[in-house]
């Protein structure tokens, strides 16, 4: 096993694989920007290599630095973590160039699944179901409606220039396919100045369904069942479960079976997810995502694997050891993500540094953080702070314990989509299991009005004493107006930037 | 004294006067019975109402708190009397308008409207590239567009002038 | 199901039942000495009631301050946690005729195992093994002699007014049992004016294995196994596990079919402990604890059931739901004690103010804390501050995670037991599961000496960039007073207070 | 300058001089190469030496500290050259004597011993009950018992005298 490994990544995921790797008495490297010089990545690591830089173009993304500091450290393997290098096949290529083993994918099924026609083309002649639609624009009114038949209504014409939800206009009814066509390709030229328009099956009230696959190096695979990811907004996921309340046995089975299949084709070895689209009781595939996800710990949480070892074992050459027949789901679980957004404004992004963190705890309550006391949560990194994980022996017990944790927590600094998870948590239509991709959008997320009186009550009291220690000690004048700045705004994103309802790229 | 606290368009009325030590409250003129305890000097308080104790984790400055409540939270602004008649007359003379500020660092990466063009509350006057993501930057009320302050491509820092709006008499 | 409440009790076990009771959606009443006016479960509870006083009798102990406080709030129900209250049956009796539920079993089955001599002639009679002996003293060389041999070598001769351990004879050969006898009977003069000496079997090499059991009001118990609880001290246990690595399938088996005929013979109900005491592949019957263990988290891990919330279930009258063939053993478990005590000298009570708190997480990792910044530890309470407990596949990988998780520990402000844990987790003999109850008390507690000399480094460069910054900011000065204050001493036990290998009464 | 570190009866001398800002380190003479960086202004600090990084957290006094290492825990006493001039001095003057105080609140149980008694270092001089416990007061070091401050069934604070030992010449 190796002796000594770099993780090239910060943040909850940096933690989550040394927390592995100690318990497997394997040595960690760490690399940190300038910003991160006391990040607990940088504190945990056995070993930890300044980058310097403060964007990540300077730091992580940089793969001379990442390659020299394994180099230097006698790193035998390097884990990438997701974002930054994890799906970037040229860097891949290089690690192992390097002499140094990839806890990763085999370099060309990152490339073969990072190309959406490419992987589209490669699962279909593996057999593995696909949105129905065509990959090249169609020209004229009448191939549109001979193909629209061909492919099935409802049907989405889409702006091939487009991207982004722009221009897609949907169509249920033949006799309407004429005139939508003519709008849509109209709507692309005003918008892209490129009037070519393709078709697709519009998939109704979709659900965000993946599945987690592993292979070893011996051509060995198995699945771990799969997560329900639909509570999103805007290809950022807020709630994930597993497993999904919509599946029965047997569709369960059928969508592991061709997750693996997927996986052969390209011949994966790893971890990785396939993610599909449901809707209806069919499934299609979206892509594949070839790394570890953010929310791999429910899957961990019913199955009582440890993924990241599994990763680190298989990249070691080691074989699994174990079949399909050896793994089970056991309980329900629910990850919520832990971002610094205010969800009152959109979900807007918020800046400052944290205090005040107070963590949940007790039974079956999992925290994955990066947090700490006095982190500054800037704009050069993603969002995601942390995770909240919990394990209940049904979904109802799993969504209580969620509940009870999200009350118990308490962040500082900056706001979080907590309050939001809560709403949507405490939604009759989540506890339910009916929902779809649109579902958290749909939410106006508010806190509770009844309790507006008292948390009055108690600011105007907060107030009267805060003049007072005010009065007394000029100090704490300071430290309210350090506050202050710490909850610094936030902006609206551009409607444009994301698609209500598609889920390309979701991490 | 009398203090307002605004949830958005929302405002409660708190009087607290002191008696004997004792905190007496009225909520919205209504008597409101509570006892209040700081658990810790860090915002950590808990008040008890009714019989019912309400943990809440309190931060912010005199005049903009953020208050959770059981993994709700509240972002209050308060006002006393005497504030609350100065922002009234400040308000009445630019209602909505001002200068619109950059919340936080980016680059401009395009302005939407120009010099003297009417703007509604709301509605794009720019977009800021922060995070790799674009963010619109709204207008605060309608009005005019009275100056520009940046242009596309500016790198700007958080609190940087971006534009002034004047408002339409209405 | 109860509306509300009351939890007579504090720390982390209030917090404990708190957390289930909030995910039954069960509103909990918090009831609070002066000292613990600003505690975490106080807050956390809907209702808190200050029953006043800093010493337990003026208040977790004053039975009538407490029913006053179910009364005014109108709790339905008390749950006493462990300690305290929680095995008394005269307060069992009270609530009960309060018109309340006693979250707990029947004042009788209290006062029956709550009495050595009464509980053990009731388990010779249903048939429970225990330790052979006599319960009545002999007055005589010849009829000890005669009895010694019935019972079985080896002897222990026992002071009758004695205990703790004083004027205890061990004897392995009948040919030296007269000399014994008359020593052991003249010590007991010597120590307590009263010669009388009783004999039992010596156990040798014991170890605490105890079975987890729980009863509803409709005659149907189950076990949830065992843990193994031999890592101990004077009475106090340090770490505990589930499963224990000595037991196989059938011995399992037997010793939960024992545990249940324990429950039953004195109608037991709700959720309760019976001790054992293992040697040699026998085991015999030591006590039981009728109520919540401080180690029954690592049951709930390895069987997924939340304990707290069936014995809130069953003392609501609801059956079990379920039989002894829907339990099973799911991977191991293991808990440690996070005392407020100094490993390195004799594990003396450390007291202080708690800061730099900083607690692991991660995958399998769970807290059950009452610690908070700022939390004083006194010596009013048990030095208990928090429990840490994690889940692994099998022992050896909840081994790795335990070393893992403590090492990502760090509470400042008092000393805690956590070093002597980490030197137990990392020794041969306990993670090749050879160790009994005298294990803990044989290892020399030490922090690894090849540290010391980057430890000294790391000291003197601190003091020096103190002595720099107090020179710039006096304040500094004032908090390094501070810290000093709260690292306050320690004193020595008396060695007379506890009986090594004598495990009776331990919690 | 020089810091003599002790762990109980083991002393570490590290010596640290600043060279155009850096630090310089030696440990017990041999030269030690390190950087040293505070994590946050709260004792959280690390340690790279010799390309291994060591996370610590270090708590108490410029006299005496504690640091935690990876869950283990080191208590330190430190002195300089010059405080370790004044405090052999005083060790001299009276070894191991001087006065025994209560490290904790309790109530005196029992005094083991009399005035003008000879006891040994470790010798138990009187059962302080705190806690619920018994705790038993040990002679710091061995002399004779010069006064008895406090008797059975005081109640004592923690800092007050129990009892003072004059220090027998060896």
């Amino acid at each position: 096993m190796f002796r000594r490994i770099l993780i090239a990544n910060r943040g909850e995921i940096a933690l989550r694989v040394i927390r592995t790797a100690r318990e497997m008495d394997i040595e960690c490297v760490a690399v940190y920007s300038d910003v991160d010089a006391r990040a607990l990545h940088t504190r945990m690591a056995h070993v930890a290599v300044p980058l310097g830089g403060e964007l990540p173009s300077e730091s992580y993304l940089d793969m001379d630095k990442v390659l020299a500091a394994a180099r230097e450290t006698g790193a035998e393997a390097i884990h990438p973590g997701y974002g930054f290098l994890s799906e970037n096949a040229t860097f891949a290529r290089r690690v192992e160039e390097a002499g140094l083993a990839w806890i990763g994918p085999p370099a060309d099924a990152i490339t073969t699944m990072g190309d959406k026609i490419v992987s589209r083309r490669a699962m279909t002649e593996a057999g593995v179901p696909c949105v129905p639609g065509l990959v090249d624009p169609v020209d004229d009114v009448e191939t549109a409606i001979r193909e629209a038949d061909a492919i099935g209504y409802p049907i989405a014409i889409k702006a091939a220039a487009g991207g982004g939800g722009k221009g897609i206009r949907i169509v249920r009814d033949p006799s309407t396919m004429e005139s939508a066509f003519r709008a849509a390709s109209g709507e692309a030229v005003a918008s892209f100045g490129d009037g070519r328009v393709y078709l697709e099956r519009y998939v109704d009230g979709p659900r965000h369904i993946e599945v987690q696959v592993m292979f070893d190096a011996h051509g060995n695979g198995v699945h771990f069942f799969e997560r329900e990811c639909s509570i999103q907004r805007r290809h950022q996921k807020l709630v994930e479960e597993a497993p999904s309340c919509i599946l029965d046995e047997a569709q369960r089975a059928e969508m592991g079976a061709v997750a693996l299949q997927a996986g052969k084709a390209v011949g994966y070895r790893g971890a990785g997810t396939v993610e599909f689209l449901w809707s209806n009781g069919s499934f299609y595939f979206l892509e594949m995502n070839t790394r570890l996800q953010v929310e791999h710990p429910v899957t961990e949480m019913i199955t009582g694997v440890d993924l990241v070892r599994e990763q680190i074992r298989v990249a070691d050459g080691e074989p699994l050891g174990y079949g399909q027949d050896d793994l089970s789901i056991d309980g329900h679980s629910i990850e919520v993500r832990i971002n610094a957004e205010n969800p009152f404004e959109g979900f807007l992004p918020s800046t400052g540094t944290l205090h005040n963190l107070r963590m949940p705890g007790g039974p079956w309550v999992r925290i994955d953080s990066g947090m700490y006391r006095g982190l500054e949560v800037g704009l050069q990194y993603d969002p995601m702070l942390g995770k909240l994980i919990v394990w209940g022996r049904d979904r109802a017990e799993a969504i209580a314990r969620m509940i009870r944790a999200i009350q118990e927590m308490n962040v500082g600094g900056v706001h979080t989509g907590l309050p939001a998870a809560l709403q949507v948590l405490q939604h009759e239509r989540f506890v339910n299991g009916d929902f779809d991709t649109h579902f958290l959008e749909s939410l106006d997320i508010q806190s509770p009005p009844e309790h507006e009186g008292i948390v009055a009550v108690a600011a105007a009291i907060h107030r009267h004493r805060l003049a007072r220690r005010r009065a007394l000690a000029p100090s704490d004048a300071a430290r309210d107006g350090w506050l202050a700045r710490n909850r610094s705004g936030t902006a609206r994103h551009v409607e444009r930037a994301g698609v209500a309802g598609a889920t390309e790229g979701i991490r | 004294m009398k203090t307002y606290v605004h949830f958005g368009d929302r405002t409660r009325e708190v009087e607290i006067t002191e008696r004997l030590g004792e905190l007496v409250v009225t909520l919205d003129g209504e008597p409101c019975e509570v006892s209040y305890a700081e658990a810790d000097s860090h915002g950590q308080v808990v008040l008890n109402h009714m019989g019912k104790s309400y943990a809440m984790s309190i931060e912010g400055t005199p005049h903009a708190m953020a208050i959770t409540l059981a993994g709700h939270r509240y972002d209050a602004t308060l006002e006393d009397e005497r504030e609350r008649a100065a922002n009234l007359a400040a308000r009445a003379k630019n209602k909505g308008g001002g200068v619109v500020k950059a919340v936080m660092p980016g680059v401009v990466v395009e302005v939407l409207v120009e010099e003297g063009q009417a703007v509604e509350a709301g509605q794009p006057l720019l977009i800021l590239e922060a995070m790799k993501m674009q963010n619109e930057i709204g207008a605060p009320g309608s009005g005019t567009v009275e100056r520009i302050h940046a242009g596309a491509g500016d790198a700007v820092g958080a609190g940087d002038k971006l534009l002034s709006l004047a408002v339409a008499d209405d």
